[in-house]
């Protein structure tokens, strides 16, 4: 853990508790309030939970092989996992193919543990093995939490898949005519009280790509940043975008390459 | 040049074949043209998404103003020009001229950001929102308010609306039911979703929501 | 067996700052699933601390608490090693119990 | 770092056989009061506890945001100064049922008890303390409760 993130994270929610203290308060604005209620939601995010178990997940015996993901392959060499997660997506020569944390970490569940990668791809978010997915990725992430992204693209497959992100990006379509650049691709903007950020190049620290997975507040639900994408798209209104699939990988590969030198601070707490 | 073409792509042959040319072409020393970029996003978008409820996959097929509109870069003048003729040319003006309905239950349709998406069970416009709020800024006491477009607070004040019944008010009327209809008609990639066009409000949410907008009694223009 | 705690307990001057976040859904009983059915009340509805052993806390929950319930409270006197035991049951009768020693 | 699912499950086992030894005292689980639960007012909710009527005291404190993002999750808290403190209560009051929680609280923590609650829309939030004398002292804040994200 970050320790200047950690104090800081301490020091707001304190002034955010100590602010909260001060009574009677006068007329605050909207923005202050909603900076208030965030500050004392920071200490004691319950991704925690989800982390802890995604650690077990990690080093338990499971699947029809009974094996550890111990020996899984992140990019950095099997098993490490500390510093993974701010360099996917990424290139993987044994399945020929650019992929993100959680799809990785799926074919490592299907090639050490057995499990039937397929199916879990199928498998709706927030259940069987979703939920495990999700844990781990919430414990990967977190082992990188502090350190800057640095996706690498260097070869043609991540070049590729950052420009097909790219323009997936700015695809437009459904019965609203929205694509991720409506939201995404302004400084400043927000969706009724919800800062967007900018996602067309570094947006800062811990802000956007560098925030997931973060626990969502308003359902008490850890969200990857494959169900953040799905869920993008549903309020896009487009169709359902496959989970692992080649556009949700791209578009991590082009906010990950855009993100370069943002420090993570995933996993966060979100609205 | 060694170009891999991802297993999962879908028309995968298609795509590499294209991607050979596109390498010949672009002599080996880099990677695929953007032209081949294009059309292999295109084909990565067809083979990524599936049908959910309501929400089929005929959604990701684009009509001009939606593929012209889907980059970086605006589309040329007269690309642009031709998208805004076709919106203008679709136009449909209220029935009987009726453009105005009750502002309350305009305020009702722009607080509501429902409708159309894979969780929503019915297409019809009766079970849509205008997610007006999302965006804009619109009657003064709800703070909890967007701001990709621009506010909207006083917005028939501001121009001098008195009387919307008012022979003067008829060219704002006229250009706020266009707005609210088919933005497009005024800027080609605007990113406001046709309401009227795509069939996401009938004719009497918009009217409500002209009310919400142009009455002088509504909560917006006190 | 419900997931673990996550306590924390951080000595603060004269005593020690305890959080606790427990992993549990805190279902109202007034929700609908998406056929239209009622989801059945599940929550936590009694919570006790204990300090090395003896009991310093009890609390009685009703549904409105939020999902993955957060709880802080601080213990007089707690010094760096003791320890602090955290106990919930809820509703069906499940129960969990974690402890955390003081930093 | 340290493994914090490896530390938990062996605290978790240690507590257990703790317990089965006979070292842990059986905790003194607070009988949940149904009726409390039920109620709709602050007064019935704390006379269902067994307490009289609540008078306002700027000695008690409710804290928590003018606003909230989200009424999933809205940080409360419930504080006194005062000696004599058995219980503190946290109520909102436009919720279906008032009572949120009940802490009785001992000499060995401090009558300061933070959580989060529920709030379906923008309502007071009361912070009620039972005291040793008998006496019921609340403070009240209004917590404003706003409309968030694309589906708002």
């Amino acid at each position: 853990m970050n320790k200047n993130l950690l104090i800081a994270a301490v020091a707001v929610a304190a002034a955010g508790l100590a602010a909260a203290q001060t009574a009677p308060s006068g007329p605050k604005s909207a923005g202050d309030g909603i900076a208030e209620y965030r500050a004392m939601l920071a200490d004691g995010n319950p991704a925690d939970l989800f982390e802890a178990k995604g650690e077990g997940l990690w080093k338990t015996k499971r699947g029809p092989k009974a094996a550890t993901l111990e020996k899984c392959d992140l990019g950095q060499g099997p098993g490490v996992v500390k510093g993974a997660f701010v360099t996917l997506p990424r290139w993987f020569a044994d399945t020929q193919k650019v992929q993100d944390l959680e799809s990785r970490l799926v074919t490592c569940m299907e090639t050490l543990q057995g499990f039937d990668a397929a199916e879990i791809a199928k498998t709706r978010f927030g259940q069987g093995e979703q939920v495990n997915v999700t844990a781990l990725a919430t414990w990967v992430a977190a082992e990188s939490r502090g350190l800057r992204f640095n996706l690498p693209q260097g070869h043609p497959e991540e070049k590729r898949s950052y420009e097909i992100g790219k323009r997936v990006f700015f695809f437009r379509g459904g019965t609203h005519d929205f694509s991720c650049a409506s939201c995404h691709s302004e400084e400043g903007k927000r969706i009724r009280l919800q800062d967007l950020p900018l996602l067309t190049k570094n947006p800062g620290d811990g802000v956007g790509f560098a925030a997931w997975p973060a626990y969502r507040v308003s359902n008490g639900e850890m969200w990857s940043m494959q169900l953040r994408l799905n869920d993008c798209f549903r309020q896009q209104r487009f169709p359902f975008p496959g989970f692992g699939s080649e556009i949700t990988v791209a578009l991590g590969t082009y906010m990950g390459v855009n993100a370069k030198g943002a420090q993570s601070i995933a996993p966060a707490i979100k609205r | 040049m060694k170009h891999l073409p991802s297993p999962t792509l879908a028309s995968a042959a298609a795509v590499v074949a294209l991607a050979a040319v596109g390498a010949l072409l672009a002599g080996c020393a880099t990677g695929p043209s953007e032209a081949e970029l294009d059309r292999q996003a295109l084909a990565a978008v067809q083979a990524s998404f599936r049908d959910q409820g309501i929400a089929k996959v005929d959604r990701i097929k684009q009509d001009l103003g939606q593929s012209a509109c889907s980059s970086d870069k605006p589309p040329s003048d007269a690309v642009a020009e031709r998208i805004s003729a076709q919106a203008r040319a679709t136009m449909k003006w209220p029935t009987g001229g009726q453009y105005f309905g009750d502002f309350r239950e305009g305020e009702r349709i722009a607080q509501s950001g429902r409708g159309m998406t894979w969780t929503d069970t019915s297409t019809a416009t009766s079970a849509n929102g205008g997610n007006c709020y999302n965006c804009h800024q619109i009657s003064k006491t709800e703070i909890s308010y967007g701001t990709i477009g621009p506010s909207l607070y006083n917005y028939g004040k501001n121009r001098g609306v008195t009387d919307i019944m008012a022979a003067t008010a008829q060219p704002i009327v006229e250009y706020t039911w266009m707005k609210i209809y088919n933005g497009k008609t005024y800027n080609a990639c605007s990113n406001m979703p046709r309401f009227g066009h795509a069939g996401l409000l009938d004719e009497k949410q918009m009217a409500h929501l002209m009310s919400l907008l142009l009455d002088p009694r509504s909560p917006v223009n006190q | 067996m419900p997931d673990p705690m996550r306590i924390r307990a951080q000595v603060a001057g004269p005593a020690a700052t305890v959080r606790v976040l427990m992993s549990h859904d805190m279902e109202t009983g007034l929700r609908r699933d998406a056929a239209g059915k009622v989801i059945p009340a599940w929550f936590i509805q009694e919570v006790t601390a204990t300090h090395n052993g003896k009991q310093v806390l009890s609390a009685q929950w009703g549904p409105s608490i939020a999902k993955n319930p957060f709880m802080q409270f601080n213990v007089k006197g707690a010094k760096a090693g003791d320890k602090i035991v955290v106990t919930w049951k809820d509703n069906k009768g499940e129960t969990r119990t974690d402890e955390a020693t003081v930093t | 770092m340290h493994s914090r699912r490896e530390m938990l499950t062996q605290s978790a086992t240690l507590a257990g056989l703790l317990a089965s030894a006979g070292l842990v005292p059986t905790v003194a689980h607070a009988a949940w009061t149904p009726a409390a639960f039920e109620a709709k007012t602050m007064a019935e909710a704390v006379k269902a506890l067994g307490g009289g009527t609540p008078v306002e005291s700027k000695d008690i404190t409710v804290t928590g945001p003018d606003i909230a993002e989200n009424g999933a999750v809205v940080p409360v808290g419930a504080s006194t100064t005062l000696p004599g403190v058995k219980r503190l209560l946290l109520m909102v009051e436009k919720n279906p049922s008032v009572l949120a929680a009940v802490f009785d609280v001992t000499e060995g923590v401090d009558a300061s008890l933070t959580t989060r609650v529920k709030m379906g829309q923008s309502s007071n939030v009361f912070a009620v303390a039972m005291m040793g004398d008998g006496k019921v002292l609340f403070a009240v804040k209004e917590i404003k409760v706003t409309l968030g994200g694309c589906g708002g």
